[in-house]
């Protein structure tokens, strides 16, 4: 038998020679680049480059368009101020998006805590603290029944939380019996409920705290994304969820704790909207989901799950911001409003795309 | 040059199409630069308020604007009469009312109780056996919906019990209420619904024209068009119309174009002379009116016919 | 003797019409390298995947060193110290080879920052993840932070095998683990196998590589039409025997204690 | 060298005794069934029976619940009058998840059109068919429009429609001027608008073109989709999009045909809502898009793509249909309504992917 | 001399940091079977897709039978009569056996069902993919209605051989296509590169297995570091010189025009 005297030697008779091969690790000379090419090298390394060009790209735009106003200091930090909460539901929402999911109850969780919470506070009278944290919590529960449904039960996220939208926004108008909260009774009797709305001015700009609050969240949800362990396994399971299970990723655990974490952040959005309108309306941000969903889109996460920076989300919802306030500013009618956001949503994202596919 | 704004709940409402159609000529009339603004669907606080905030940034010298949400949006409001604009809420008063420096509006409560109180009385004895199907807005139960819907209900004669809350009457003359998200499709499907439940349905009340419009065709498809009584709220030009051809048997009446000439002819003062606009005398607004619309008078409710209607009515 | 680690009696798992398991028994023992070999689709991954929790089967009892068990996901059998190289892999695109090599073991830094903000060392992993594949041959490799996406399939398997290797310790499934792998490479993983066993560690191999299952095995479970045909003792048979019993060719032995 | 000999003879050594080897297809015995496997094995081969059986599930539970009145065959067949516009516009919008793809246009497109439709025919006086045909193409450019903007500049068919919903939505309001054409103008200028509104009655029940005309494109596309070559490519693309570019097909033209498709089912569909309403409303249909994508949902089309029957989503439509009726005769309040269906949805698709699972 | 069926001069692709391959030459000439090894990594795969239109490379020209051509997406190579069998396969997952073999090309009924419905005519592609499977001898595949991703890995790259060899009439390209086939199977692969030679349609193999590629090849095309590193003629060197060539062990012979 000419093969059972192999075994004993090292492998068959052609690998003898590996021992000399080569060992060192494969590298190229860098070739002599471009100034195009390193601008394309450096957005492909930064793909959160491209919404920031958006964003810049648009705010020219929008101040040769609207003018003066455009660029004063008050009105750019109007627009931060009209972003805040979107970018926070934008920020939960990135959350769920990186793992593949989609949530459309973000804004029915926000708007129903913030019932909560002034129902506690101002029409109960309860401790305003206490008022807060049982909202913060519910948002937190709200997150939980979500991820619950969506690993235990299997159910896929948009029906998940389809249902779940209507059936936070019924609690919501149940709560409150569609009536608003006025802000004059949320100041004599829950005054901290309004907290992010206080601000500190310089040069005409207008910093509210719920704005502060917005790119800290951000801040501390890239951390969490990109330094731990934790937001490894985030990407991992929008990535391939079955490779990540495989790979000992406790994937349900994992989501269960995003989408409760999403819940919290609608939460503390809802408090913080307190302080953007003033009173508690059991109407607002009925959109509050699309708009999420927009700012994440066009911030360059994609809705398939595993990819993008969760800052791009808070580029996405400023540049929905600035074209709104712009296109407002410039005296465009309603109607044609409409007709130019949807135009300028399919550009913002065409433009995105295509620096992203001359640098790949 | 004057610049102003007018901010309304939707820009799909006719009703509101009509009132920003109306405040644009007046503005072009006396030379006011307009922007308009509005929600993308009725209870859009937030666009509303980023609508304000964009007034202020741009100093418009008044704001007209149809609260989306009468509580919500004080603090925004206060804000835009500190920097020194003029507010005159349209068609909705804010709570409190005097949050803006005035109102043009209808009494939605009063339109209702006039197509009430004519129903009952085209009925006459009937009314004690009438089955009333309520065709309303949607549930978010906005103030427009149950002004109107308890109006009607006090108009006919039966007790409303909570005047801010639908469906809370257990008069056993309601067959039920059901929504129409105001439109035509909303209230062919809301009527079916309630024919189901009871399809001796007699007489209906619905929030718009539209809605009743839809409601009629869902009667039709049962062959019941000409047995039952349709009352609405609005005095859209279609909507009269289909008064004089029998579709709806009376419509309250309301003047969105006036409200809105109004409010720009009080901007266009204030501008000048720094004068505010007054109230009607023993009312926190300014009452544009309301007016009954029929070709079938009843006895005790003024009305007006088709044909006059047709001559007031806003598009 | 000793008691197996692994002993699996009558698995059975069906999908619909399709029968992957077949009343099949399975037995690996301390120490030893037992290679499958089958023909395409005789049912070899099926079985491993169920003896490490991957599919349920319908039928038939499972004992680890003698235990039963039960395991509902393959976390379960990894925490045991159970590591599988499967067919397809089982990495996440998107991530890093550091990334893949870690994950659900991360290493968090020193100090403060790792207790308490929970911060991961990237460099430590990175250095961990090179010096792996530099172990295996892998010199093509040209970046440790490229996504495994933008990997050759054979650096892909690389990466897997490497990661199974580094954090076993109770045995080592590995599913056609030089499959894609080169003539270089492929000596590189042989050579780990005999690393890995001298450690003490059992290692379960799947192959369609004859040289390779003589060369490492210490005895050979032939698979066909879903269930167990026999094993044997690649020193008492030759590789057309094996071949010859896999494919049908050749009535197989009265099934021993080989 | 010992491996120069062998090229020359068949293989290596070991591969000599392959000629013997076992040539029969693999084949094991059946098993003895329980009923209960069998009835698995059925719904394990034909997932659609999956919301049948659901649907079937709710008619009992609400003849239960709303009584006698629930079972007529009036009623039964009202339901199919309701659900027959979400049930196109459903049609419409499983075909493009079965290519991975969102609609979130559909019912702006079908809006559009029956205003363009209602504008031509009532309005100008131009001969009916002539407006209907210009309504259909234009469903059909409008399809054409998202198709291309996501094939040649490739933007995510999320993002993509929901910019062309806003577009749509404005050139609608604009061309409508927010106003209805009335029901009696119609009449008298273009009745054959109104031509699926016709209805043939017997026993109780009233069947409707229109409810004919969404069964008959449920059929017709379902042959698309399961007999032709275009159907196996539109699953073909669902499932794996470079794969399939790779395996030879045109994606890219085959989804715009595919988008232009659903354009032009949206357009029918508009011209049937003329029939099913009455007028011609702008404002009609707003939430019609969720409630397509619901009814998809439901109907156990993945939402990844690839997977699911066409004639799902028909039942998915009609399990939708049913529990609104359902809970409207059992007297239950608006709001209580809104919650109930919240959890109904999660009820239904729980209990479909429970019967998916034992059954796999 | 005829021209080369492929000829391909200084072919550069990088994907931002990584150069996948570097100023590579590659020729495939009438009639044969070109092997091409190398490393892990080595960009075997790269030049082939940059041959067939999968990516486009940065720099370089591509003839095809002395014709420049620059091919936008595989379909155009396709058209030409090129097949691919993918590393990565290709198939569609939720597509059955017999509906991945016709992608692109199904039968239709006779008759008016076929012309005016165009109704596929199912029973006749599923009878032409079983046969074509057991040509490969895939005895163990049940059912040819089974959804790809059901299959073995085995199994699947059966189909993809099987596919690419049913359809090609200019050349075809193999991506490792034994890699995850059993010994009977890969045997049946190496016959069917015969037949198809015979046929007069040549072939580029990518392949690891050395005794396969000396058994068939033609020339072989050693790849290294992203280029061609030299031809040889399998009948002048033996495995040893080839793995030490692709290895880097050796120094490879001055080019020459084997
Ligand atoms: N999820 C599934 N659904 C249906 N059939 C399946 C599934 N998984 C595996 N099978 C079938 O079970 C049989 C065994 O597959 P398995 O993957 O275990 O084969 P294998 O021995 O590993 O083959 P290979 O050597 O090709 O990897 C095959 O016939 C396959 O078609
Ligand atoms: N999309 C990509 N992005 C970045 N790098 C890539 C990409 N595709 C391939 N590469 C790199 O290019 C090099 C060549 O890869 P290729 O797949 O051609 O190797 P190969 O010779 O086919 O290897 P194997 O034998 O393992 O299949 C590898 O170092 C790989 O990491
Ligand atoms: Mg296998
Ligand atoms: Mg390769």
């Amino acid at each position: 038998m000419s093969e059972s005297a192999t075994p004993t030697q090292k492998g068959q008779d052609f690998e003898q020679v590996l021992d000399q091969s080569d060992a060192k690790v494969a590298a190229f000379e860098v070739k002599h680049h471009t100034v195009l090419q390193r601008i394309q090298h450096v957005l492909h390394n930064n793909p959160t480059l491209v919404p920031v060009i958006v964003l810049v790209l648009s705010l020219f735009a929008f101040g040769l368009i609207a003018g003066g106003k455009f660029f004063s200091p008050f009105n750019l930090s109007l627009i931060m101020q009209q972003v805040s909460i979107i970018g926070m539901l934008a920020a939960a929402q990135s959350l769920i998006i990186i793992t593949a999911g989609i949530d459309l109850s973000v804004a029915a969780i926000m708007v129903l805590m913030s019932v909560i919470m002034g129902n506690l506070g101002v029409n109960l009278g309860l401790p305003t603290p206490i008022a807060i944290a049982v909202g913060l919590i519910g948002g937190a529960a709200a997150g939980m029944m979500n991820g619950l449904l969506i690993t235990k039960i299997k159910l896929p996220p948009f029906i998940t939380t389809l249902g779940t939208w209507s059936i936070f926004f019924a609690l919501n108008l149940w709560l409150s019996g569609a009536q608003s909260i006025r802000s004059q009774d949320i100041d004599e009797k829950a005054p901290l409920l309004k907290f992010f709305g206080n601000a500190v001015s310089f040069g005409g700009a207008r910093i509210t705290f719920g704005v502060v609050l917005m790119v800290a969240i951000f801040g501390v949800l890239w951390y969490m994304l990109n330094k731990t362990a934790w937001g490894r396994h985030v990407y991992a399971i929008g990535d391939d969820k079955d490779a990540a299970e495989m790979s000992g990723i406790r994937t349900d655990r994992t989501l269960v704790t995003v989408y409760m974490l999403a819940g919290l952040v609608c939460a503390i959005a809802g408090w913080a909207s307190v302080g953007r309108v003033g009173s508690i309306s059991p109407q607002s941000f009925y959109e509050g989901n699309l708009q999420s969903i927009t700012a994440v889109v066009i911030g360059g996460i994609s809705l398939f799950g595993g990819r993008g920076s969760i800052m791009g989300a808070l580029f996405g919802a400023l540049i929905v911001g600035v074209f709104q306030s712009g296109l407002r500013l410039a005296g465009v009618d309603v109607l044609w409003q409409v007709f130019a956001i949807g135009w300028l949503i399919i550009i913002a994202v065409a433009i995105d795309q295509w620096i992203r596919r001359v640098s790949a | 040059e004057t610049s102003a704004c007018l901010i309304t709940k939707t820009d799909t409402n006719p009703f509101f199409v009509k009132m920003k159609e109306g405040a644009t000529e007046a503005a072009a009339a006396n030379g006011i630069e307009l922007s308009t603004f509005a929600g993308k669907i009725d209870g859009d606080v937030e666009t509303q308020v980023a609508a304000v905030e964009t007034c202020i940034a741009s100093g418009a010298k008044g704001i007209l604007i149809t609260p989306t949400d009468s509580r919500a949006l004080v603090p925004v409001i206060t804000q835009a009469r500190e920097a020194g604009a003029l507010v005159i809420a349209l068609d909705t008063p804010f709570e409190p009312a005097d949050t803006a420096d005035a109102t043009f509006a209808t009494d939605n409560f009063k339109a209702g109780v006039l197509i009430g109180q004519w129903a009952n009385a085209k009925m006459g004895a009937d009314a004690a056996n009438a089955k009333i199907a309520l065709l309303d807005l949607n549930a978010s139960e906005i103030s427009v919906d149950y002004l109107r819907n308890n109006g009607f209900l006090q108009g006919f004669g039966i007790d409303i019990k909570d005047p801010t809350d639908i469906g809370d009457e257990d008069d056993p003359r309601i067959v039920g209420n059901d929504v129409t998200n105001g439109n035509e499709e909303g209230g062919r499907t809301a009527m079916e619904n309630l024919l189901q439940k009871d399809p001796g349905v007699n007489l209906v009340y619905t929030i718009n024209e539209p809605a009743a419009a839809g409601a009629y065709e869902a009667l039709k498809s049962v062959g019941r068009e000409k047995d039952v009584l349709i009352v609405s709220v609005d005095g859209g030009c279609p909507g009269v119309q289909n008064i004089a051809e029998g579709v709806i048997g009376a419509t309250s009446m309301q003047f969105p174009l006036l409200m809105a000439s109004k409010g720009i002819e009080a901007i266009k003062m204030w501008a000048d002379s720094g004068s505010k606009p007054e109230n009607t005398p023993g009312l926190d607004f300014f009452n544009t009116g309301v007016e009954l619309i029929t070709d079938e008078p009843a006895d005790g409710v003024p009305s007006l016919t088709s044909a006059e209607g047709l001559k007031k009515c806003w598009g | 003797m000793t008691t197996p680690v692994v002993q699996a009696r009558g698995i059975v798992k069906r999908y619909g019409h399709v029968t992957a398991i077949d009343h099949s028994d399975f037995e690996l023992r301390a120490g030893e390298v037992l290679a499958v070999i089958g023909d395409n689709g005789a049912g070899k991954s099926s079985i491993v995947k169920a003896i490490c929790g991957a599919t349920t089967p319908d039928e038939g009892e499972i004992l680890i060193e003698g235990k039963p068990v039960r395991f509902n996901s393959p976390i379960e059998a990894r925490e045991m110290g159970i590591e599988i190289v499967y067919q397809n892999l089982a990495l996440s695109p998107a991530l890093s080879i550091a990334d893949n090599m870690f994950t659900g073991r991360e290493i968090r830094k020193e100090g403060w920052q790792g207790k308490y903000l929970r911060m991961l060392d990237k460099p430590a992993m990175e250095k961990f993840a090179r010096d792996k594949l530099t172990e295996l041959g892998l010199m093509t490799v040209q970046s440790i932070k490229q996504p495994v996406e933008t990997l050759s399939g054979g650096q892909r398997q690389g990466v897997a095998v490497a990661r199974a290797a580094a954090f076993a310790t109770k045995f080592i499934i590995m599913d056609e683990p030089t499959a894609a792998l080169g003539v270089k490479e492929s000596r590189k993983v042989l050579e780990l196998i005999q690393d890995v066993r001298a450690r003490g560690i059992p290692i379960i191999l799947i192959s369609h590589n004859m040289p390779h299952v003589f060369e490492v095995a210490d005895r050979i479970h032939i698979h066909r039409l879903g269930k167990r045909l026999c094993t044997i003792d690649p020193k008492d048979y030759t590789m057309s025997d094996a071949v010859a019993f896999m494919t049908g060719a050749k009535e197989p032995p009265a099934e021993d204690a080989a």
